[in-house]
C-alpha cells in the first residue's frame, strides 16, 4: 500500500483530537497550552501534506506552515506570560480557580 | 513498503507521546513528552519532503517552545512537585467529544475526493521557500515581523507586571 | 559517485536518503550510548545504602524539595529568545536566495529586521535585558 | 536490495563516528586539555599511565566503567537516565553534516544534507533539553539551579551562534556545509579574510567580526570557561550533572567534548575553508616556517620554567615542517588540513579556558543580548549591503 494524502489527514485528525482532549480536560493553564500546540502541529501536518500531494511543485503550504509555527511561538510567549501574570496575583495556574471575573 | 513502514513508525512516535501529554499526572513529564511528539511530526515533514520546515520544527518547537513551557512550569507551582489534581470534571465529556470529532472528521475525509497534483517537489526546498517569501509572499513575510514585535512587547508588559 | 547517486535516486529521493541516515544515526547512536550503561550494570558493584542515595547537598542533610520556584527573570530571557529565534528562521531562506535576488531581497530584509530591532530596543529600554 | 546496503553503510558510519567521538574528541580531548592546562600552569599534567600519560584517559574510562551507578532516592529515574543519552546523541548527530575532506571526487561526509547548517543548529538546540532534563530530574538544588542557568545561557547564545552561521550561509548562498566550503574554494580564499569578488580582501573586517561572534557564542554554547557558570565547580559543584556517577557522567563529558569539537569543526568549515589547502606564495610559507622558529626561540630563551620547552618545541617543529613542505610545492591530504585547522581551533579554545576567569551571570547575559546580538545583526546587514553594492 502506498502512503497517500489520506494517511496524513487521518493522522492529523487524531493528533488534533488528542490535543483537543487535553485542552478540554486539563486544569493547568500550561497543560492547556500544550494541547493547543499539539492541535497547531496537526494543522501543520495537513498544510504540508496538501502541499506535497495537491501542488507538489509549489511551496505555498510550507510557507503557511512556517507562519503557523511563528504564530504558535508568539501564542506560547504571550499565553505563558498571561499564566505568569495570573500566577503572580492569584497564586494558581489552575484555570478553574481563576474565576474572579465570575459573579 | 518502506514508506508505509516509516509512516506507521512516525505516526506512533507522534501519537503515543501526545496521549501522554494530555493524560500524564506529572506536568513536567507531560511537557517532556511533547518532544518525541514534535520529533515525530518532524519525521512526517521529512517524509513529505519538506526539509526546511522540518529543520524549523526542531529549532522552534523542540529547542524553543518546549524550553519556554518548562521554564514556566518550573516558575509556577508545577515545578514544586506539589501533586495537584491535573484534570477537571469534564474528562468523560472531553473524551466523548474528542472521539466523536475524530470520527466525524475521518468519515468526512474518507468521503471526499481530493484533487491530486502531479510533479515532483523542488530539489532545494530552502531555496524555493526563500524565493517564494521574497516574491509572492512578501506581504506575509513583513507582516510576521509586526506580529512578532507586537507579541514581544505584549509578553514583556504582561510578564513583568507593574514592577 | 555520480553513478552511485543515480542508482539511489531511482528508488529514493536524496532528501529521504539523507534523513534515513540521520534516523539510523539517532537510533544506533542511542544504542551505543546505552551500551556502556549496560556494561556498567553488569560489571559495577551495587550496594544500596540509605545514606548513599540521599540527595547531595554538600554533606548536609537536604531539607525541602529542590523542585522549587524560580525567578521570573529566567522567563523574560526565554521569551525574548523565542521571538528572536523565530525571526532567525526567516533569515535562513533569505540567506540562501539573497545573492540571486539582489537589492530587492536586501531591502525586504532590512524592513523586516528594522521592525524587529524596535522590539530589541524596547526590551532594552524597559530593562527586560537586565539580570538584576 | 540497495536499501539494505545503505542501512549497513549508515550503521557502519554511526559506529565509526561514535568511536571517533569517544576516542578522539572525548579521550584525547580530555588528555589534551589536561596537558595544556599543565603547560599553562607550569606543571606536568598526566604523566604516569603510558608514554607521557597518553593512556591516562583510557585508564579513567576503564575506571568509570566499574563505578557504581548511584540514582538519588528522590530522582525521577526514567528522565535521570535519559538525560545523558540525549546530550551524547545530540552531539553525535551534529557530526552528520561535517565534511572531513575529499578523496578523489568524493567528499568525506556522512550526508551532505541540503539544509546542513540549519540542521546543525537545530541539533545543537536539542542539547538544552538534555541539560534541563538532567537538572530537573536529579531533584537536587544545585542541579536544578545549574540546569536553569545553563538553559538560559544556552538559549541566549543560540541567537549570536545562528547569526554567525547565517553570515556564512548568506555569503556562500547555500545552507549545505559542503557548498559553503566549495564556495570558499571557488573564490580562492577563506571567508575569514575574503568576500566574493569584486570585494575580495576588503571584506576581511566583516569575516573576522562574524567569526569572532560565532566563536564566542560557540564557547558559551558548550559551557566552557569563561562561560562555565552552569558548572561552576566552586559554587554549584558541577551544576546539572552533580548527581551523576560513573558512565552516565562520562556520557555528559562525551557530549560536551563532542559538541565542542563539532562547533570548532563548523567554524573551520565556515570561516577557515574547511578541507581546502591554503594557497600562499612559497616565500610566505618560508616566512611561516621561519616565524615558527623565531617565536619558539624567543619563548625558549625567555621562559622561566623548563616545563614549557617540550610543548613549544613540538608545536614549532610541526609548524615549521608544514611551512617547509608547502614552500617546496608539497601537498598534504585534505583531511590532514581539516584536522590541522580543527585542532588549532580546539587548542585555542583550551588556551582560553585556562587563561580567563569566569564571567558573572549578568555580564554573561549582557554580552549576548547587548553586544553579540546587535553586532551580529548589524554585521549581517552591512555585509549584505556591501555584497549588494558590489554587484552580487
Amino acid at each position: 500500500m502506498h502512503v497517500g494524502l489520506m494517511h496524513y489527514l487521518i493522522l492529523s485528525a487524531l493528533l488534533f483530537c488528542t490535543g483537543l482532549y487535553g485542552v478540554v480536560t486539563r486544569r493547568n493553564a500550561v497543560a492547556i497550552l500544550m494541547g493547543i500546540e499539539l492541535m497547531l502541529n496537526a494543522a501543520n501536518i495537513n498544510l504540508v501534506a496538501f502541499n506535497r500531494y495537491v501542488a507538489p511543485t509549489a511551496v505555498g503550504g510550507q510557507i503557511f506552515a512556517l507562519v503557523i509555527i511563528t504564530l504558535a511561538a508568539c501564542e506560547a510567549a504571550v499565553g505563558l506570560a498571561l499564566v505568569l501574570a495570573a500566577y503572580r496575583t492569584l497564586e494558581t495556574t489552575q484555570v478553574d480557580e481563576i474565576n474572579i471575573m465570575k459573579w | 513498503m518502506g514508506e508505509l513502514g516509516a509512516f506507521i513508525v512516525l505516526a506512533l512516535v507522534t501519537l503515543i507521546p501526545a496521549v501522554v501529554v494530555v493524560t500524564s499526572h506529572n506536568i513536567v513529564r507531560a511537557a517532556f513528552s511533547l518532544v518525541p511528539s514534535f520529533l515525530g511530526v518532524t519525521g512526517l515533514y521529512i517524509l513529505l519532503q519538506a526539509e526546511f520546515v522540518a529543520g524549523i520544527q526542531v529549532l522552534i518547537y523542540v529547542g524553543a517552545i518546549t524550553v519556554l513551557l518548562l521554564f514556566v512550569i518550573m516558575l509556577t507551582e508545577g515545578g514544586t512537585g506539589v501533586r495537584l489534581r491535573q484534570v477537571n470534571e469534564q474528562v468523560p465529556l472531553g473524551a466523548m467529544a474528542a472521539v466523536w470529532l475524530a470520527f466525524v472528521i475521518i468519515v468526512i475525509l474518507t468521503r471526499t475526493v481530493w484533487p491530486v497534483g502531479a510533479g515532483s517537489p523542488p530539489p532545494y526546498n530552502a531555496t524555493a521557500i526563500g524565493n517564494a517569501f521574497m516574491t509572492d509572499y512578501v506581504l506575509i513575510f513583513e507582516a510576521t515581523s509586526l506580529v512578532l514585535l507586537v507579541s514581544l512587547i505584549g509578553a514583556i508588559v504582561t510578564a513583568r507586571g507593574e514592577e | 559517485m555520480l553513478a552511485e547517486s543515480a542508482i539511489i535516486s531511482a528508488s529514493m529521493p536524496k532528501v529521504l536518503l539523507d534523513w534515513f541516515y540521520v534516523a539510523v544515526f539517532a537510533v544506533v547512536g542511542t544504542l551505543m550510548a546505552v551500551l556502556p550503561l549496560a556494561v556498567v550494570w553488569l560489571l559495577a558493584p551495587r550496594q544500596d545504602s540509605p545514606q548513599k542515595t540521599i540527595t547531595y547537598e554538600s554533606g548536609v542533610l537536604p531539607f525541602g524539595q529542590a523542585w522549587a520556584q524560580f525567578n521570573v527573570r529566567y522567563y523574560l530571557f526565554a521569551l525574548i529568545f523565542v521571538v528572536f529565534d523565530v525571526e532567525v528562521i526567516y533569515l535562513y531562506p533569505w540567506a540562501v536566495v539573497f545573492r540571486q535576488l539582489g537589492p530587492v531581497a536586501f531591502v525586504e530584509m532590512l524592513v523586516f529586521l528594522l521592525i524587529l530591532l524596535v522590539g530589541l530596543v524596547y526590551a532594552w529600554k524597559k530593562g527586560a535585558l537586565e539580570w538584576v | 536490495m540497495s536499501w539494505v546496503l545503505e542501512l549497513l553503510k549508515a550503521i557502519g558510519l554511526t559506529v565509526l563516528l561514535f568511536t571517533f567521538l569517544a576516542v578522539v574528541t572525548a579521550m584525547m580531548g580530555v588528555y589534551a586539555e589536561r596537558k595544556i592546562a599543565g603547560w599553562i600552569q607550569a606543571r606536568l599534567g598526566p604523566k604516569h599511565v603510558g608514554p607521557q600519560g597518553l593512556l591516562q584517559t583510557v585508564a579513567d574510562t576503564v575506571k568509570l566503567l566499574q563505578k557504581e551507578h548511584i540514582t538519588p532516592r528522590r530522582a525521577d529515574v526514567l528522565m535521570f537516565n535519559a538525560a545523558p543519552v540525549v546530550v551524547a546523541v545530540a552531539a553525535l548527530l551534529d557530526w552528520v553534516v561535517i565534511p572531513f575532506g575529499t578523496l578523489g571526487s568524493r567528499v568525506l561526509v556522512v550526508r551532505d544534507i541540503n539544509i546542513g547548517v540549519l540542521y546543525f543548529s537545530a541539533m545543537a538546540s536539542v542539547t538544552v533539553l538534555g541539560i534541563l532534563t538532567a537538572g530537573w530530574s536529579s531533584n537536587n538544588k544545585y542541579a536544578l539551579l545549574g540546569g536553569l542557568r545553563s538553559a538560559s545561557q544556552l538559549i541566549s547564545y543560540e541567537l549570536p551562534l545562528a547569526l554567525g552561521i547565517l553570515w556564512a550561509a548568506m555569503v556562500a548562498g547555500t545552507l549545505s556545509t559542503v557548498g559553503i566550503v566549495e564556495a570558499q574554494i571557488q573564490q580562492g580564499g577563506w571567508f575569514l579574510f575574503t568576500l566574493p569578488p569584486p570585494i575580495g580582501r576588503l571584506g576581511a573586517p566583516f569575516g573576522i567580526l562574524a567569526a569572532v561572534t560565532f566563536l564566542v557564542a560557540a564557547t558559551a554554547e558548550v559551557n566552557r570557561v569563561p562561560f562555565d557558570l552552569p558548572e561552576a565547580e566552586s559554587e554549584l559543584v558541577a551544576g546539572y550533572f552533580v548527581e551523576y556517577t560513573g558512565m552516565r557522567f562520562a556520557l555528559f563529558q562525551l557530549g560536551e567534548y563532542g559538541e565542542m569539537f563539532g562547533m570548532a569543526a563548523l567554524a573551520t568549515i565556515m570561516f577557515l575553508g574547511g578541507w581546502a589547502e591554503p594557497h600562499l606564495a612559497p616565500y610566505l610559507w618560508v616566512a611561516v616556517a621561519l616565524g615558527a622558529v623565531v617565536v619558539a626561540a624567543v619563548i625558549l630563551l625567555t621562559a622561566r620554567h623548563s616545563l614549557v620547552i617540550r610543548p613549544v618545541l613540538s608545536l614549532a617543529v610541526l609548524t615549521a615542517a608544514v611551512g617547509l613542505l608547502m614552500s617546496v610545492g608539497g601537498h598534504l591530504p585534505s583531511i590532514v588540513w581539516f584536522l590541522l585547522k580543527l585542532f588549532t581551533l580546539v587548542f585555542f579554545l583550551m588556551w582560553v579556558r585556562w587563561t580567563y576567569p569566569r564571567l558573572r551571570l549578568d555580564q554573561l547575559l549582557n554580552l549576548s543580548w547587548k553586544v553579540l546580538l546587535p553586532l551580529g545583526l548589524l554585521n549581517l546587514l552591512a555585509t549584505g549591503l556591501v555584497l549588494t553594492l558590489g554587484g552580487r
